[in-house]
């Protein structure tokens, strides 16, 4: 181990680094209005009457939604569902070098009835299939699945497997997919916000029956 | 001014602001004169709903923060500052959440469970003092029997919300929580028996008042660690966990619970943990004894001290959560009847004897 | 004395070959109807540790695989059994080791042999119902099989995709 | 008079405790367990009906997907296959990077093992500082292999290539840092009498049972059965390394456990040779 070439292995200065070049502009609002615009409550009260006008719905039920949708895309309880390899990763998300508990998603809950998404992650074998269908089926409303790594999509690299189902989209409705064999835990963290800004679309009247 | 109790204050704002008086001219002339009297007592219930669910909101953000940074990770982070608004958000998810019920549930008895789960862990905190001069919602005579008593129904909630899922895992999840309460209450029970015989009360004010020179931890040390065991043990915390037995029992009694009637599960034992830490505090940690600050209406000084050792304990059983793992079911009975209540009664054994021989 | 001369000097008409395998451990082909004698032998004279029970199939035969190995004499030893392809059956070793009782299973399960005398001789990794054997070379790959749970609880095998797929991803409307 | 009964209860395929998808069917008498019968085959993927119609490179990534917390390990066991079936010589240099990288592959093994087990347990901490370390060992290997799972890195005749710059330093960086970490560890979990209650007795496996349920890894040196392959069969380098064969003859869960840990420091130990002699300047070949 002594031998090795110490000059081979060129050290970068970090204060050396001229910095201001990679420097993003960053525009300032000077203005109260704009300020407190940007503080959360208020924001959410603009951007309610942007949809309720968008939508030609009430505001009032556009307020309610939104304080919903941000009660759900804030509070997202995976169920506890592993299913081969990239269930390794879905742990390493949940701990504290990715952790995220930062997004309030570490409520790992091990009963379907009180979690809202479903993790496929890993390869869904024929004889899991209707078994994960049925836990997707024991999830209330609303619900969300991400489809993680190649497996899960498509059936990745089992494809021509006698005992492999070709992608989870087959049985239960997707919506986020996440490739990758198995997807680094910062592409599952990125599906993550992905899905937040779904549910942040997605009105609640949907599942309330209050849309139409 | 010296108040008997929160009644008391309420009344004294409302009489100080001139609103009593109008309110009670107006109901003598309608003849309904009990109205003001009622209308003070929903305030109050209010408050103490209020002050529960906020400390439940509150406790539910520390476990999950002291956890987080037990295990080197952050917690949440986003909502807010530190996440703090995260029970609050949780809250309105599960509120909006549906609402399943298994087909063959038994309705009526799944319906009322988790409401016969909460309502004890409220209950609990009237005879409860929060603070000196009169914060305190009555000041009942037998207030520690009660507080035993009443603390002792949430298992029935447990019972048959595990019962009426119609889940093999709910019910031997109840089961064993059902099992569990019960072994813990006697030995906790007997504990305070010793505490009771060095008072010569039952009122938890007067134990409150007789601490203001030695606390009893140091009085009854024995008593103090037998009454810490069945409280973890009674809070249903790591490594006494046997009510939810995440790695046996999927979720426990609770497994086919969701949506709101989780929600009242989850208050419930939340509102547990705090009202046993307040039960430890008043009757071993010298309830809301503590330098007093001048400046400061003593009341809320009271108050403040009350709350921190609250805290300090609940911090102390999340510590634990992070630390231990859980005891098998077999093993929590056999300590609980084995060593506890032996222990217990042993401990009223000296007790008696020190109090009849002058001691204390 | 290596463990092939004593096999042979023991058992000469039921020992077939005798070769070196080519990571070097010895190999012997055993008589399918005295391999339960055999590995009872094994057993007795020290080879305490069956790593492995395989099936192959070669097309003209079947054949099954014991790597065994001694913890006292600390050598390997593999057994070969060459079995007919129409009537692939052996006696079970699953009473001398018991830990042949699942890799049995799997053999059965996956190339389709059967073992005489084991104690619980169903699928392991497939369900119960499923048709053929994977692993042999005329398993058809060209037939779909879908699983799906009945009333009670049982795995059932159909070739009907409809029972289990979204009818979006049946019209291909995915 | 009463009457009683045993009932059956289903732990499976998706359970907290399964990790993963395994189902028990237990038969239970009250709380104690009578029975259980296992069902296995929700993760079977036909692996070896795709090893037909892949060629040997081919076929390696999928020895990544057979367990995938040890990936290297896999990898070799396939790669070996192959070279004694080709006759391939590996160059010394590249099995001791093997070698390491395959016992790096262990610890990480260990530390997700003994992390669940606690986690079964009730205690979430340790599988949480065990994957803190499991990180920095795949910061390694992922500067290695571009991957952090799925490796494909040991190949027929040696490695994919050799290590990048600064591997070494932080190789030894974590060598150095690791037996402090276990040190922890044990901190945390040998002297909780919880521990003991729940693991001392538990799960009791004769050596006789061991050996002829064929039992192999620290589950039979937990049963005190001294038998370490990578000493009694040798393979690769091994034989030249020091190290020794960590067993315990309490033949429960708890020795298991214990083995678990012991054998971290080794597989450090073993690590540090490898690195030392494959930059030893007298290496030939």
């Amino acid at each position: 181990m002594d031998s090795v070439d110490k000059d081979k292995v060129t050290v970068i200065d970090a204060t050396k680094i001229d910095t201001s070049k990679y420097k993003r502009e960053v525009k300032r609002e000077d203005d109260a209005a704009s300020q407190l615009k940007s503080t959360g409550l208020l924001n959410t009260l603009v951007y309610a009457k942007d949809r309720a006008e968008k939508r030609d719905q009430n505001v009032i039920l556009a307020l309610v939604d939104q304080v919903v949708n941000w009660g759900r895309l804030c509070s997202i309880w995976p169920v506890t569902s592993g299913l081969a390899c990239c269930a390794i990763e879905m742990m390493s998300m949940s701990m504290g070098h990715y952790d995220i508990a930062r997004f309030g998603s570490e409520v790992f809950r091990a009963t379907p009835r009180q979690s809202d998404l479903l993790f496929v992650a890993g390869t869904v074998s024929k004889r899991m299939a209707p078994r994960l269908k049925r836990l997707y089926e024991q999830m209330p409303e609303p619900k969300w699945v991400i489809a993680v790594g190649s497996c899960a999509i498509s059936g990745g690299p089992f494809v021509d497997s006698y005992a492999v189902l070709t992608g989870v989209d087959k049985i239960i409705p997707v919506d986020i997919y996440v490739p990758g064999c198995p997807p680094r835990p910062e592409a599952w963290l990125y599906s993550m916000i992905q899905l937040r800004k779904l549910i942040k679309e997605e009105g609640v009247g949907i599942t309330w029956g209050l849309d139409k | 001014m010296i108040f008997e109790n929160i009644y008391e204050i309420i009344a004294f704002i409302l009489n100080s602001a001139g609103i009593l008086q109008y309110m009670q001219s107006y109901s003598d002339a309608l003849g309904i004169s009990i109205a003001p009297k009622l209308i003070i007592i929903l305030i109050e219930t209010a408050l103490l709903l209020v002050g529960v669910a906020l400390m439940v909101m509150a406790l539910t953000w520390m476990e999950r923060k002291v956890l987080a940074h037990a295990q080197a990770r952050l917690g949440p982070m986003i909502t807010w500052y530190h996440g703090l608004l995260q029970p609050v958000i949780d809250g309105v998810k599960l509120l909006s959440k549906e609402d399943l019920m298994p087909k063959r549930a038994d309705r009526w008895i799944y319906f009322i469970a988790p409401m016969i789960a909460f309502v004890p862990a409220l209950l609990v905190f009237i005879p409860i003092p929060f603070g000196r001069d009169g914060a305190i919602i009555s000041d009942l005579p037998m207030g520690i029997l009660y507080v035993m008593a009443v603390s002792a129904i949430s298992p029935i909630g447990i019972l048959i919300g595990g019962w009426a899922s119609d889940n093999k895992y709910s019910l031997l999840g109840a089961l064993r929580a059902v099992a569990q309460d019960i072994s813990y209450e006697i030995p906790m029970v007997l504990t305070v028996i010793g505490i009771v015989l060095i008072t010569g009360s039952l009122s938890l004010q007067d134990i409150v008042l007789f601490q203001d020179k030695i606390w009893f931890v140091f009085l009854q040390p024995l008593g103090f660690i037998i009454f810490l065991v069945a409280a973890v043990a009674e809070m249903a915390r790591i490594p006494f966990d046997l009510h939810e037995s995440e790695s046996e029992f999927v979720a426990g009694f609770f497994t086919e619970y969701s949506g709101m009637k989780f929600a009242f599960f989850f208050l419930a034992e939340y509102a547990h943990l705090f009202s046993i830490a307040a039960i430890m505090t008043t009757l071993y940690f010298g309830g809301w004894h503590g330098p007093m600050i001048p400046m400061i209406p003593p009341i809320i000084t009271s108050i403040g001290w009350f709350t921190l050792k609250v805290l300090v304990i609940i911090f102390f059983t999340m510590w634990l959560r992070a630390t231990v793992p859980r005891v098998r079911v077999d093993q929590i009975l056999d300590i609980g009847w084995k060593v506890m209540i032996p222990l217990a009664l042993f401990n009223v054994f000296i007790t008696g004897l020190l109090v009849a021989g002058g001691v204390l | 004395m290596s463990i092939q001369s004593e096999l042979k000097t023991r058992f000469n008409d039921a020992v077939i070959e005798v070769y070196v395998q080519k990571d070097g451990k010895p190999g012997v082909v055993v008589a399918p109807e005295s391999l339960a004698e055999v590995c009872r032998f094994l057993h007795d004279s020290g080879f305490d540790h069956l790593s492995l029970i395989s099936g192959t199939d070669r097309v003209e035969w079947l054949e099954v695989i014991y790597h065994i190995w001694s913890y006292t004499r600390k050598e390997n030893v593999v057994l070969k059994v060459k079995l007919d392809r129409d009537k692939p059956v052996v006696d079970s070793v699953a009473s001398v080791w018991r830990g042949a009782n699942w890799m049995e299973r799997e053999t059965y399960d996956l190339v389709g042999i059967r073992f005489n005398g084991h104690p619980n001789l169903r699928r392991i990794l497939l369900p119960d119902p499923w048709e053929g054997h994977p692993l042999r070379r005329d398993y058809d790959m060209s037939v779909d099989q879908y699983v799906y749970i009945d009333e009670d609880g049982k795995d059932v095998v159909t070739t009907d995709a409809s029972k289990l797929l979204r009818e979006e991803a049946l019209h291909g409307k995915n | 008079m009463a009457r009683t009964e045993e009932y059956q209860l289903n732990v499976g395929p998706v359970h907290p405790s399964t990790h993963g998808v395994l189902r028990f069917v237990l038969t239970m008498d009250g709380e104690t367990i009578k029975d259980t019968e296992m069902v296995l085959g929700q993760l079977h993927r036909g692996i070896e009906k795709i090893a037909e119609s892949r060629s040997y490179l081919q076929f390696i990534p999928y020895t990544d997907r057979l367990d995938y917390i040890s990936g290297m390990t896999n990898n070799y066991g396939f790669t070996k296959a192959v070279e004694d079936l080709a006759g391939i010589t590996v160059p010394k240099k590249a099995e001791y990077l093997r070698v390491f990288v395959m016992e790096l592959n262990r610890i990480v093994n260990h530390l997700v093992c003994i992390g669940s087990l606690l986690l079964d347990l009730g205690a979430a901490t340790m599988i949480i500082y065990g994957f803190r370390e499991r990180h920095k060992v795949l910061d390694l290997f992922e500067s290695l292999c571009g991957a952090r799972m799925t490796f494909n890195y040991i190949r027929p005749g040696g490695v994919r290539g050799d290590i990048p710059e600064g591997f070494i330093d932080n190789a030894k960086e974590f060598l150095r840092d690791m037996p402090k970490r276990i040190g922890d560890y044990a901190q945390l979990i040998n002297d909780n009498e919880i521990v003991h209650m729940r693991m001392k007795g538990v799960g009791m496996l004769s050596p006789e049972d061991a050996i002829n349920y064929g039992v192999t890894g620290p589950m039979l040196r937990g049963s005190g059965v001294s038998y370490d392959i990578r000493k009694d069969d040798p393979y690769s380098v091994y034989e030249e390394l020091d190290f020794k064969a960590c067993t315990r003859p309490e033949c429960d869960t708890y020795a298991r456990y214990i083995v678990r840990m012991d054998e971290m420091y080794e597989s450090l130990y073993i690590a540090e040779q490898a690195l030392k002699r494959r930059w030893h300047p007298t290496l030939q070949g």
